[in-house]
């Protein structure tokens, strides 16, 4: 099972995972990214009240299922699900879940790893911070990781 | 083909989308002709070690041929997840 | 935040992830076992019907409690759910859930799986198997796990 | 001091828990005067290498003192998760 979302509203980790639960699986890991508010490393005094997120609306599910498709290929999964946000998204607030399910433990943290790592470099989106201040900016991206997902190669 | 932008590229220059110009036969001949018109153009186009690539929504490299593709994606490496 | 349950009901692994989502994280990983119908390797043509899970109530919240404690120590952690179910549980039912929140991706991953391979092999739960046959067999522990446990030290 | 036991040990042993009995200064010494008792002691705690060990709740190997500890378990590799 491979189910790739993109949306604006919350979504419900815990119906992904019921679903994952459901595959025949041993094991589910899942990783949930969040706006934090002192998000920008490189601006500590400036917080982050909300995120703007941009996609490339004509790419991005087939790059979120060609991710997943890669995850079940490597390893022995029963499912996996992504799910992106899009919009304005204020701190706490989850951006996505990525989640894979396996019959064995490694299977499954392994492949959730790598789906956050392959989608960190690989999947057409863009955040934009918006600080207390009023000001804004464009995330700029990470060695650290371009790095990451470089290691599964 | 159609040219498309995304994040500061796009608010760099200045619109989403516009029609590619004629002559072109890889990502980067494209690049020189955007650049050419100046501008917004120039500046978010002018390193390209700041930009990725897409054709018909597929992750490309600058020498990658246009051939057929009806869509050319130039943006900032991407910040998801 | 840490938190540690031992419980005979089932979890809500999505008010677990919102809580740690709450805790100032940047990232929550989680894992949850589930009872496998396949579960005994070493008896392919027995299906699995219920598992029994037994503990040794003296001691498992403090074994959790110090499992988690050295995950905060160990990494960068806002926080670390471990729900453990005991008595008898079918099927696709879940039976753990553990959970890391972090600032950073590397810290959440990591800590997740810290805390599922320390479990394993460190507190007091043991597995007896019901098979549809009506037979039972408590689960033998793995060499592996003693092998993905050591790896931490 | 009391002795308690877990999974097949307990079923083995056909108890939970029981008085330790006297004159033990570590586990193995323990372990030696409950195999004395034959039976389904014998059978439980006759291969070390299958068992683990906890007083007063925190794992020990066998030649841990047994010192003032209060209660001593005995059980299988632990098999949870």
């Amino acid at each position: 099972m491979i189910d790739v979302q993109v949306q604006t509203e919350r979504f419900d980790s815990g119906a992904a995972l019921d679903a994952l639960a459901q595959t025949g699986a041993g094991a589910v890991a899942s990783f949930i990214g969040i706006v934090r508010a002192d998000g920008d490393v490189a601006y500590p005094d400036r917080r982050v009240t909300a995120l703007e997120l941009e996609q490339y609306p004509a790419m991005t599910e087939a790059a979120l299922r060609s991710i997943s498709e890669a995850a079940t290929e490597r390893f022995s999964l029963t499912g996996a699900i992504i799910i992106h946000r899009i919009g304005r998204l204020e701190a706490g607030e989850p951006i996505v879940l990525a989640a894979a399910a396996a019959p064995h433990r490694a299977d499954a943290l392994d492949a959730c790893a790598y789906l956050i790592d392959r989608l960190k470099t690989g999947a057409p989106f863009w955040k934009k911070q918006h600080f207390a201040d009023g000001s804004a900016k464009w995330v700029e991206a990470k060695g650290s990781d371009d790095a990451r997902a470089a290691g599964w190669e | 083909m159609k040219i498309v932008y995304f994040a500061w590229v796009r608010e760099q220059i200045g619109c989403d989308e516009e029609p590619a110009p004629e002559g072109a036969v890889t990502v980067a001949d494209m690049l020189d002709l955007l650049r050419g018109k100046g501008g917004g153009h120039a500046a978010a186009l002018g390193d390209e070690s700041r930009l990725r690539f897409a054709l018909d929504q597929l992750m490309v490299k600058s020498d990658a041929k246009l051939g057929n593709a009806s869509e050319l994606a130039i943006f900032p490496p991407v910040t998801g997840g």
